[in-house]
């Protein structure tokens, strides 16, 4: 993994950077698996070989590809960069061992979660439970930063009136690869499906708004791949992507009000159901909800953007 | 039969070395990317090897989004190569830093 | 309703921001976000005289009890920096209609208003949280639509800039998020209060020294302490005025709150100051700060850009005040920080109407201004006067209260350097003011003074500057209160 | 995985600091978003080690299992990716408009045509 | 040891080694269309083998379902990937090295 991140580092080829941060990304994701987190995982997966991977071949198409041999002096900044390191290093020789079970941070907040959600919450996966419920308010945080990282990309790069049909790049139609297209026209109902499912399994398995979100949102981009950008606007065009994302924020955003007009705290979700358990399914189901509107239209947002953008060029 | 995992699960490691191996060497963009493809491929595998390991089906969610996602950055590299080829040649006086990564076309 | 004050605040411009988004004409849009911001700024009073009543305010989100869930928590130093928030912004949103109108095109106004109101949310977020890992969330909200927003600025630079606060931005909130992340290895728990309850049981730790360095370090990126301050100057020359006041008055001083708030109320003033030798490096990055930055600002031909220098050199003063680890430095630090939000936004929105005439503020197109624009003009020289620390002005009052709290701690560098910095204000501030009213412009003798729009917000801050410069009671007052709050009676 | 003690974290540390390096030492501008990348996942690295139990399942609960690692810090990191992509995708449309008004991405050339300006 | 799990084993093992293969041939096939079939072909085929095998170990439960699932899309996939990947490189130009003394093809 170390010789990944730093050939990474080192290559100034960007594309091969780019490609072997989807690597890295991936392994990240599978040491994730090994420790345990699940839910990480996915999430790094989806986002890491995924979004972020597709975001910087778009804007490598748009900025080159090749570095230039640097020429500043190199010595300050790994100056820097080992004194940090020395200090951290310094600074874990007190930390407790990794994975001991009596470590501080598994006997304090945390044991509550594991033991009780399942009495208070009343759904298997805890993550979701405290992503959800507990800590639901830094959720909506999340969520407001997608809708911001939307917003501000939108801001920057969007917004433009394309002219004719300019020599597109990446965003046109490919010269119609047969194989490719049947395929896609199979998978991408498929990958919708699984989207749902990972939607609405949330609760019980790994998954959740975020995950299904993003699944969704690349199914699309597939679409956008295989068929180009102007096919799949006609679908999904751009002008509802911009409603629907802040509609999530509003949706998750309501949720809590609901729950503030009942009665109870913000974000407090026992009021919302006849049982307190059943407020918490439905107020976590309605947030997720939210979630994964926000985050599957702004994915798509971020791709046609960027596409449009770059075919313009 | 965990003895029998196990040691699928180095054989995959090793796999999994070995296309790495092949993304860093390159030499072209599409050797590269084959390799990645590939490496994903391998990943799918582990995770749902761990996941037969741990006895959870939960796994195998997070090994099809694998699989999934790597369809989906696998096609999209491709595109890139394509337009990019059309569109942008190195950049003069940038280009060059490793032999035989300027001259994508030629052998 | 009042229960939920404490948490509408920050909710109101939060959920206003994708409604914003929503709305078809700027105007719509900016009437949403100037009802939003005087509604904020009426909650935040009554959060204060709330918080005067009955001291600290907890608010569990979701219901859920503190250290399980997320509690928002206020005091009165909390209420202090809402209260400058909440009123900086409602000056300036007014004021930024016609700003806006000229500086940006117009398809893109409803979205501009949505990331200013993003902005407000996650400043005042951060403000009212009591939950080390939610802070880091909404510094990520207001950085983000800050980056945007400085990037709209019309000068190609404002692209750089924001890239280059961009990055420094985000590498000192991951550093955040490791310095929390060391503590939270060590107490398990992430809520501030628990935190600062669980630390002194592991404070002799490694790890809690790296904990509080990294913490530093990275709200030091943020709050642009001396020579991690790169990204601020042309962050602030190249953003469109409305955002550059807005940021002038708010965002560092966030930034330095939650530092304020990690050193006394999470690590305790004792061990932080104790543990690494913060209160020497803290002096010494102030006053080097203090006095490069104004040296550099005396030299700049661009006002907006000296003016962003200048911010450099006073968030020194403020940092001196931490320093010298007492009460009344404290104290003066806070009236420090909630002054010159008020002496800068007047300055910038002063600024704001040049270029809103001229299309820039340059040294050169101020030449004879004074006659041309006497009332703005007259505003940036009642702002200015505020900067150097004339009496009758806030920021005389501060720089008193500094300066006695450095003479009962025995600080004579920093009284020096006070006196140092004050002298290069001075200059730079005479420099605008000579251009502006002595040298004649021969092709504009006309008056072309700015629209009422504009003039009355600026006007409005700097009434304010004025008035509690003269009445120092009650802002004195809620500075020492919160210092006390804090520190505890007995620094 | 038997006796990770505290190496884990060494390596971590090795990650972030491979990244803070690309960030402050590269001059394209893609190549600092990717280092932040780097260095980010390295954090996230941080946090999941923390709530990793040695012989614990992932915490899902379910019947026969009495051990789960901790939920908590996976709570946090998800947030954190979420964020550390909405970043990386600003960056990145900077870094399409810096190219366009510019004609480069490299900071050194930026510095040199800004003091020209 | 039943006979489901001999059959695990078995199709475990021949996934393993064929896994292995392709990984060698990735590395050591001497060009870009030689290194695609150790890919390609081999690879599917593997992953294949390997998820059957996992399947057996699984019996019939909503497990094995899903391996199914990823088996299958795995097959849909990987070959499509390939095929369009080999594409690319063929239009982009991207030649077999001559043999020592041809001279080498020129890009189309």
């Amino acid at each position: 993994m170390l010789v990944t991140a730093l050939f990474v580092v080192r290559t100034r080829d960007l594309l091969a950077a780019t490609m072997l941060l989807g690597a890295y990304s991936l392994l990240s994701a599978g040491m994730f698996m090994v420790l345990d987190a699940v839910d990480v995982a996915f999430t790094e997966a989806a986002v890491g070989a995924g979004v972020s991977t597709i975001l910087m071949l778009y804007a490598l198409v748009a900025s080159g590809r090749f570095e230039r041999t640097p020429t500043r002096p190199q010595w300050l900044p790994l100056l820097v960069v080992l004194a940090t390191g020395a200090a951290l290093v310094w600074g874990t020789f007190d930390l407790p061992p990794v994975g001991a079970p009596g470590n501080p941070v598994h006997q304090h907040v945390a044991p509550r979660y594991l033991q009780q959600s399942g009495a208070e919450i009343g759904i298997p996966n805890v993550v979701t439970s405290v992503l959800a419920s507990y800590r639901g308010y830094d959720t909506l945080g999340e969520t407001a930063v997608v809708f911001t990282a939307g917003l501000g990309v939108w801001l920057l790069i969007g917004g433009l009136q394309r002219r004719g049909a300019a020599a597109p790049v990446l965003a046109s139609a490919p010269h119609a690869n047969l194989i490719l297209r049947v395929v896609s026209k199979f998978l991408i109902p498929v990958i919708l499906l699984f989207g749902l499912y990972v939607q609405f399994h949330g609760e019980l398995g790994p998954g959740g708004g975020f995950q299904a979100g993003v699944i969704l949102a690349s199914a699309l981009i597939v679409h956008l791949q295989v068929f180009g950008a102007d096919q799949t606007r006609q679908i999904v065009p751009e002008s509802l992507l911009r409603v629907l994302a802040p509609l999530g924020v509003l949706l998750y955003g309501g949720t809590g009000v609901a729950g503030l007009l009942l009665g109870g705290n913000y974000l407090d979700y026992h009021p919302l159901g006849r049982t307190p358990v059943g407020g918490q399914h439905l107020g976590i189901l309605l947030v997720e909800l939210g979630v994964a509107l926000t985050v599957s239209s702004t994915m798509l947002l971020l791709c046609y953007l960027f596409a449009a953008r770059v075919a313009r060029r | 039969m965990s003895g029998a995992l196990v040691t699928c699960g180095v054989a995959v490691l090793v796999a999994m070395g070995l296309a790495l191996a092949r993304a860093l060497l390159g030499p072209s963009v599409y050797d590269r990317i084959l390799a990645v493809n590939s490496f994903g491929t391998k990943t799918v595998l582990l995770i749902a090897l761990l996941g037969a390991v741990a006895g959870r089906a939960d796994y195998f969610d997070v090994a099809l989004l694998y699989a999934l996602i790597n369809f989906v950055s696998t096609v999209a590299m491709m595109r890139y190569c394509e337009s990019a080829e059309a569109s942008t040649a190195p950049e003069p006086g940038t280009g060059g830093s490793e032999p035989g990564e300027s001259a994508e076309p030629s052998p | 309703m009042s229960a939920h004050a404490q948490l509408l605040i920050v909710l109101l411009p939060l959920l206003a921001a994708p409604l914003a988004a929503l709305m078809r004409t700027p105007d719509a849009a900016w009437a949403l976000a100037t009802a939003i911001a005087w509604s904020v700024l009426s909650l935040a009073l009554l959060l204060l005289l709330q918080v005067q009543a009955e001291g600290v305010l907890s608010y569990a989100i979701g219901g859920w009890a503190a250290p399980w869930g997320i509690e928002y928590r206020l005091d009165p130093l909390g209420a202090l920096l809402q209260l400058l928030l909440a009123a900086v912004a409602a000056a300036i949103l007014p004021w930024t209609r016609q700003s806006a109108a000229r500086e940006l095109e117009r398809a893109r106004l409803p979205g501009f208003y949505a990331a200013l109101l993003l902005l407000q949310a996650g400043l005042l977020g951060i403000v009212a949280t009591g939950d080390a890992f939610n802070v880091f969330v909404f510094l990520e909200i207001s950085s983000l639509s800050t980056y945007a927003l400085i990037a709209m600025g019309r000068d190609r630079r404002a692209l750089t800039a924001a890239f280059r606060y961009l990055i420094l931005g985000t590498l000192g909130a991951t550093f955040y998020l490791i310095g929390v992340g060391l503590l939270y290895a060590l107490t398990g728990t992430l809520n501030m209060a628990d935190l600062a309850a669980r630390l002194p049981a592991v404070a002799d730790t490694r790890t809690a020294h790296t904990a509080v360095v990294f913490v530093t370090v990275g709200l030091g990126l943020k709050l642009a302490m001396f020579p991690l301050h790169a990204w601020l100057p042309n962050a602030y020359a190249y953003a469109p005025s409305a955002v550059t006041a807005l940021l002038a008055a708010t965002a560092t001083k966030v930034a330095l709150y939650v530092l304020v708030r990690f050193v006394w109320t999470i690590f305790g003033a004792e061990f932080a100051f104790g543990a690494i030798p913060l209160a020497a490096l803290l002096g010494v990055l102030a006053v080097l700060g203090m006095l490069i930055a104004s040296a550099v600002a005396v030299r700049q031909d661009e006002v907006k850009r000296l003016l962003a220098w200048s911010s450099v050199a006073q968030i020194g003063y403020a940092l001196a005040g931490l320093a010298l680890a007492s009460g009344a430095g404290l104290a003066a630090a806070l009236l420090h920080l909630a002054n010159h939000g008020l002496m800068k936004g007047a300055l910038f929105l002063a600024l704001g109407n040049i270029a809103w005439r001229f299309g820039n503020t340059r040294l050169s197109t101020l030449r004879g201004l004074g006659r041309a624009m006497p009332w703005t003009m007259a505003a940036f020289v009642a702002g200015g006067l505020s900067l150097v620390g004339v009496p009758l002005t806030v920021g005389f009052v501060s720089k008193w209260a500094l300066l006695q709290a450095a003479l009962a701690a025995g600080a004579w560098w920093l009284v020096g350097a006070i006196a140092l910095a004050s002298l290069l204000a001075l200059a730079y501030v005479w420099r605008v003011v000579e251009v502006a009213y002595f040298e004649a412009s021969e092709s504009r003798d006309l008056r072309c003074e700015a629209p009422l729009g504009l003039l009355l917000p600026t006007w409005l801050l700097v009434l304010a500057n004025l008035w509690l410069g003269i009445d120092t009671r009650w802002t004195l007052g809620l500075a020492e209160a919160a210092a006390r709050a804090l520190a505890g009676a007995g620094l | 995985m038997s006796s990770l003690g505290l190496y884990n974290y060494w390596i971590v540390i090795a990650l972030m600091m491979v990244g803070l390096y690309a960030v402050i030492a590269r001059g394209h501008l893609v190549k600092k978003l990717i280092g932040l990348t780097l260095f980010q996942t390295a954090v996230f690295f941080l946090y999941i080690s923390m709530g990793f139990v040695h012989g614990g399942a992932a915490p899902i609960l379910s019947e026969g299992v009495a051990v789960y690692s901790n939920p908590l810090p996976h709570v946090l990191i998800l947030t954190a990716i979420v964020v550390g992509v909405a970043t990386t995708a600003l960056g990145l449309a900077l870094v399409v408009r810096i190219r366009e008004a510019y004609g480069s991405v490299d900071e050194d050339e930026l510095e040199r045509m800004d003091s020209d300006a | 040891m039943t006979w489901l799990q001999l059959l695990a084993t078995l199709l475990l093992g021949a996934g393993s080694l064929l896994l292995l293969l392709a990984g060698i041939g990735l590395l050591r096939f001497p060009h870009f269309y030689a290194r695609l079939h150790a890919a390609a072909v081999v690879d599917t085929l593997a992953a294949a083998l390997f998820l059957a095998g996992l399947g057996c170990l699984f019996g019939a439960t909503l497990g094995t379902v899903k391996l199914g699932l990823i088996l299958l899309f795995l097959l849909f996939t990987s070959p499509t990937a390939c095929h369009a990947l080999a594409r690319a490189a063929w239009v982009s130009g991207l030649r077999e090295p001559a043999q020592p003394g041809e001279p080498p093809p020129s890009p189309s």
